[in-house]
């Protein structure tokens, strides 16, 4: 299971950087600076002369941290309002779905740059505006896959039981969708790394001093002409840690729910 | 069928509505006084009274909501206070460049996605279909904008083909005006064709397991013609879906990719606005892409419709 | 309950569904599925319930249990008004009708294992129970059905369409319901395993004196699990009675209609001249 | 002549957990204009044998053996060469009408569909032809007009449509599998009448799927029972209800509830067929019903057994099968 070994290296090397990085991030070392990768400096050094493999460790922590909070926020609200939207019927389920229409109109991009403007750039307003854009589509994944599950015959025979609406949804609904939710959460995982990168990279998501793979990148793009190694490691961290994260996801949903598995 | 189309009509201005309002509240009234925001704190009383007269700020909220609106619909969008030109000028210039790139971008993609997910899925499992899903995979994780530099690294630095970055403007002519959308574009639309191509594999393998597939197949159809007279017609449904909601992406990616190849289109103009704090501008920006997301959305629902016939409200059963 | 209530009695009962509207003017269209149905089940006697697709026999079973509220019409189960109850009072009601389903891979839920599934109507009815009397209740039950105790730690996906469907109806008795309501429960079998469930059925029956309101499309089933018979056609009730008087003499066009449209072993052949009947 | 004829055809098929055997050696004829019957439980193998026929099986199945028709052996025909018989000289109606039609094309298109591909028919003579067809199942204009999409029909209605789209280029056998299954007594009636004419009137050959002893007695002429991938037991229809010789025949008799004939007594138990098919990853040496059989001896265990003809044209695979009359 590459994807598995992937992801769990990266959270390794991620849980290590807080405590030990090959040269500490943040000292400033300017005759030191764009050096090629060499012995000491694995990956060389960037216009400060700050060694980029620390870095890099450094900023797989931000990007991971920060997806990892904004799917749980889309997760966290969107579940609950979709299985919500499938076991009310008719005005709620009504509402749900137009709060969805409403903040598919804006891309995570879009709530980043109306929270920016407000609040000032910073992580957390990559956290909220990647989270909020998470809410519709878990949302809209749990209503679908409850709404077909709310058909069966095994939900009804537990309304001929007795049992009430949310004590369906806990007992019959939720675990059934369990699986199709966790190969939804790997992906949005991926696809958040992405959009918290495309935020750094221009500004609006971490800000220096604590480095983060899309300034890193935005930085090396303006000394393209002198040192292009610069722009190759941070984009390649990115790549791998989604590639590792999709990969996880594909073989979840094998290992979770083989119906699915034709559908690769 | 005027029924499904009135529906799908109340919940787009529904939703419109809703967003405006929304635009409305974070950007004038959250902040409490927008003027000062925009001239920094140090700025001398008078020239905040001016510009809060000049903004209207001391009109109640809701008419200020309201003129808002109206201008909208009338296309006053007011005047930005960094470009001293009504906001109405600043689209129109660079609207030029940021749909072409943004239209080019959707056909590369579909072009390249819709027949590559095609072949995947006829192909299944053999050496075309594994091909596929490996570039697929690597599509989805390459950032855009990462991609887009190494494009600007191969292309522009060391095989200096295509230029590294701006716009030569339509009036230089449209060829070389092209060129410099080229890269951008490709660099937009490699994500969208790499996740387009997966949904349209996975929409085509669950049609070839239909039914009616097989009653073609029956009736003597050969594998190719069952494949694209049944088959890819009713994969299709779902794909288009799908096709509407990427339009969302493409908004954001075109927000990066203008600031990488440093391109005057509406992307870089929303990014400048945010540094200069022109909320004016960021405000009318925000809610006209929004308003394209969703209008999108509702264009997108409709061709479901003519699609699938099941959709159109044709009479009721016999 | 009073003694000399019907254990079931429905009067009038009218079901409308409304229809997605297909003109923006027009009122949205209503289906009827119920058209003023009435019958009435005294404790021990089964009635069967027959009747093509679209009758309104499956919505009739759903609204006998207060599972869908009618658009009019009453259902009292042990003499009590099942749509005038508050939640607690219906729910202590309905530990005397369970309902028996027709898909054996629908009506178990597939993450749940066997022993929690039978004991789901106990949990939610009968909260007082717990611990070894659960245990010795669900053991009781899967033995009744012709399973064994063990067969409560496995899985939905471990067991035969046959079996699951056994597993369905010992959830069903577990709170020894007077009456089972049972919507085509073999209409999903194999022949050979069909008969097994009947079987079943028949003997659960003369053991704990259930009564069965029995749903099914296939009349020769009928006759074997109930004594009466009820032939519903577009929602309504249109002959009702004994099931030899109703097989042997069908006074309405529709029951002779559907009579003559099933296959017989013996009976005409088509595409042959009246063939050499067999015995 | 006969137009179709099955030498030992065996189908096996990979799966995650081994190589199955679905069919074991099964053979039998029929001739130009014979409706024949295929009885079996699911998983016996029926529907299987109709793929093979149509060359239509899985991808992971693969067959031996031999499947005559019209005097080539199908299995050795390349996929063109399969294709100009499939809708052509054979044609198959399936169980469920709900899914068997497009969605998203008209009923008239896939009507005609057959016509143009076939028969190269231009887009007017396709359409017109279709028109008579689906007059010719019951579904005349203005009615039912062609433009009709699917989901605007009924299940009977839709299964008519099917049998239009097989009568279309008038084939020599039409394969139907269990096509009314899925529908309801009085439509089951009227779909089996309009097959009995139309096999008539264009003098086809009919292979008639089900598991339903009923059916097969009231619609075929000769009969075969088929268990877990083997033909148990064959021969004209009124030979084998009148004498049942195989134990699994008569156990299926036994068990269908055949309650209208009203002279039960009351409290009458259904006879049932203890155990269960065997697993196709594991199938015994000998007889395939020897675990379920009350009649089984030592000797059914080695081999599968012959087939003894008890009178010409009704076989049965059996060492020791009943001899007396069939129960009523």
């Amino acid at each position: 299971m590459i994807g598995l070994a992937v992801t769990l290296v990266l959270v390794a090397v991620a849980l290590l950087s807080l405590v030990w990085t090959p040269y500490p991030i943040a000292v400033i070392d300017v005759p030191g600076k764009l050096q090629p990768p060499s012995a000491e400096h694995w990956l060389g050094t960037d216009q400060f002369g700050r060694d980029v493999l620390s870095r890099i460790m450094a900023g797989a922590v931000n990007s991971i941290a920060v997806s990892l909070v904004a799917v749980g926020i889309g997760a966290g609200i969107g579940v609950p309002l979709g299985a919500l939207a499938a076991a009310r019927r008719g005005l709620v389920e009504e509402v749900v779905m137009r709060f969805n229409d409403f903040t598919f109109a804006f891309p995570a991009l879009l709530s980043a740059v109306m929270i920016t403007a407000l609040f000032g750039p910073g992580a957390v307003n990559a956290i909220v505006a990647i989270g909020i854009f998470n809410i519709p589509v878990f949302a809209r994944l749990t209503r679908g896959a409850a709404l077909s599950l709310w058909q069966r015959d095994f939900v009804l025979a537990a309304r001929v039981a007795g049992r009430g609406r949310t004590r369906i949804t806990l007992d019959h609904i939720l675990p059934n969708i369990a699986s199709l939710l966790i190969v939804q959460m790997t992906i949005q995982f991926a696809l958040a790394i992405l959009a918290e990168a495309g935020l750094s990279y221009l500004g609006l998501g971490t800000q220096p001093p604590n480095p983060s793979w899309g300034k890193m990148l935005n930085e090396a793009q303006t000394l393209m002409f002198l040192a292009p190694q610069l722009a190759v490691f941070p984009g390649l961290a990115i790549m791998i840690t989604v590639l590792g994260l999709n990969l996880l996801g594909d073989g979840l949903r094998d290992l979770l729910d083989p119906r699915l598995r034709r559908l690769r | 069928m005027a029924l499904f189309v009135l529906q799908r009509l109340a919940a787009l201005v529904v939703t419109l509505l809703v967003a405006s309002l929304v635009v409305f509240l974070v950007m004038e009234v959250l902040p409490g006084d927008p003027a000062a925001i925009m001239l920094g704190v140090n700025a001398r009383e008078d020239t905040l009274a001016a510009l809060r007269a000049e903004m209207g700020l001391d009109k109640p909220a809701l008419e200020r909501y309201l003129i808002w609106v109206g201008g909208l619909l009338t296309g006053d969008l007011g005047r930005s206070y960094t470009y001293g030109v009504t906001v109405w000028e600043l689209v129109g210039e660079r609207i030029g460049l940021s749909l072409p790139l943004a239209l080019i971008a959707i056909v590369l993609s579909t072009a390249l996605a819709i027949p590559l997910g095609v072949l995947a899925a006829a192909k299944r499992n053999k050496a075309a279909d594994v091909g596929v899903m490996g570039f697929t995979q690597l599509g989805i994780a390459i950032p855009n904008f990462w991609f887009a530099m190494l494009l600007i690294l191969l292309f522009a630095v060391y095989w200096r083909v295509l230029p590294a970055g701006g716009f030569a403007g339509w009036d230089a002519g449209f060829w070389p005006a092209l060129q410099t959308l080229l890269l951008p574009a490709v660099a937009l639309a490699l994500p969208q064709a790499a996740i387009l191509a997966r949904v349209t594999r996975s929409s085509v393998l669950e049609t070839l397991g239909e039914d009616y597939v097989r009653t073609a197949r029956a009736k003597g159809l050969s594998r190719r013609a069952a494949l694209w007279r049944h088959a890819v017609r009713n994969a299709l449904i779902p794909v288009v879906t799908i096709m509407g909601l990427q339009f969302s992406f493409l908004l954001a990616g075109t927000i990066i990719i203008e600031n990488v190849f440093y391109l005057p289109g509406l992307g870089r103009l929303i990014f400048q606005a945010i540094a200069q704090r022109d909320l004016i501008v960021v405000k009318d920006l925000v809610i006209l892409l929004a308003a394209s997301v969703v209008v999108v959305n509702f264009l997108v629902d409709l061709l479901y419709a003519v699609l699938d016939p099941r959709l159109r409200g044709a009479r009721h059963g016999l | 309950m009073t003694v000399t209530a019907p254990l079931l009695r429905v009067e009038d009962l009218t079901l409308d569904y409304t229809l997605p509207r297909r003109r923006l003017f027009e009122a949205a269209p209503r289906f009827r599925a119920l058209n003023a149905v009435s019958l009435q089940l005294a404790k021990g006697e089964s009635l069967a319930v027959v009747g093509e697709s679209g009758s309104g026999k499956s919505s009739l079973a759903r609204a006998v249990l207060a599972l869908e509220r009618p658009t009019a019409g009453r259902v009292e189960l042990l003499g009590r008004d099942v749509y005038a109850l508050a939640l607690g009072p219906l729910r202590a009601l309905r530990r005397h009708a369970q309902m028996v389903f027709q898909d054996p891979y629908g009506s178990l839920d597939p993450r749940r294992k066997v022993g929690w599934i039978v004991a789901e109507p106990l949990d939610a009815l009968e909260q007082g129970v717990a611990g070894d009397e659960r245990r010795a209740r669900i053991a009781e039950v899967l033995e009744s059905v012709g399973l064994k105790a063990r067969d409560a730690e496995k899985f939905p996906h471990e067991f035969s369409g046959g079996q699951r469907q056994r597993i369905a109806i010992a959830r069903a008795l577990i709170t020894h319901p007077d009456l089972i309501v049972a919507d085509e429960p073999v209409s999903a079998l194999d022949v050979s395993v069909q008969a097994q469930v009947l079987n079943l059925f028949m003997d659960l029956r003369e053991r704990l004196g259930l009564s069965y309101l029995f749903i099914s499309h296939d009349l020769a089933v009928v006759r074997h699990v109930a004594e009466r018979v009820a032939v519903m056609c577009q929602g309504e009730i249109v002959e009702e009675g004994m099931v030899e008087e109703v097989f042997r003499r069908p006074q309405h066009p529709y029951t002779r209609k559907l009579l003559a449209a099933v296959p017989r072993i013996g009976g005409a052949r088509r595409g042959e001249p009246a063939a050499t009947a067999a015995p | 002549m006969t137009l179709l004829s099955l030498q030992d055809l065996r189908v096996t098929i990979d799966t995650p957990d081994g190589p199955a055997t679905l069919l074991d050696g099964v053979s039998f004829e029929l001739a130009a204009g014979q409706s024949l019957g295929v009885v079996g439980e699911s998983g016996c193998g029926k529907s299987m044998t109709a793929l093979a026929v149509m060359g239509l099986l899985p991808a992971a199945a693969r067959a031996q053996g031999q499947i005559l028709f019209e005097g080539r052996d199908l299995l050795a025909l390349d996929e063109d060469a399969l294709c100009r018989v499939r809708g052509r000289r054979i044609a198959m109606v399936f169980q469920e009408p709900m899914t068997a039609l497009n969605p998203v094309k008209t009923i008239g298109d896939q009507v005609a569909e057959g016509l143009r591909w076939h028969l190269g028919l231009g887009r007017g003579a396709a359409e017109a032809r279709a028109l008579t067809l689906l007059q010719r199942v019951g579904l005349p204009a203005p009615r039912f007009s062609p433009q009709l999409y699917p989901h605007q029909l009924s299940g009977g209605q839709r299964q008519r449509v099917v049998i239009a789209m097989a009568l279309a280029c008038e084939p020599a056998l039409l394969i139907a599998d269990e096509p009314t299954t899925a529908l309801d007594v009085t439509s089951q009636a009227e779909i089996l009448d309009l097959i009995a004419e139309v096999t008539a009137e264009l003098g086809m050959a009919l292979m008639l799927i089900t598991h339903d002893l009923a059916v097969v007695w009231q619609n075929t002429a000769a009969m075969l029972v088929m268990y877990a991938g083997c033909v148990v037991e064959r021969g004209a229809t009124a030979e084998v209800f009148a004498r049942m010789a195989h134990p699994y025949t008569r156990g299926l008799l036994a068990a269908s509830p055949h309650g209208l004939d009203a002279d039960l007594p009351s409290g009458h138990r259904l006879a049932t067929i203890p155990g269960q098919v065997p697993d196709p990853h594991q199938r015994p040496p000998g007889c395939i019903f020897a675990g379920r059989c009350r009649r089984a001896a030592d000797a059914c265990l080695p081999r599968p057994p012959a087939e003894r003809t008890l009178v010409p044209g009704h076989g049965v695979a059996c060492l020791f099968p009943h001899d007396d009359e069939a129960p009523a």
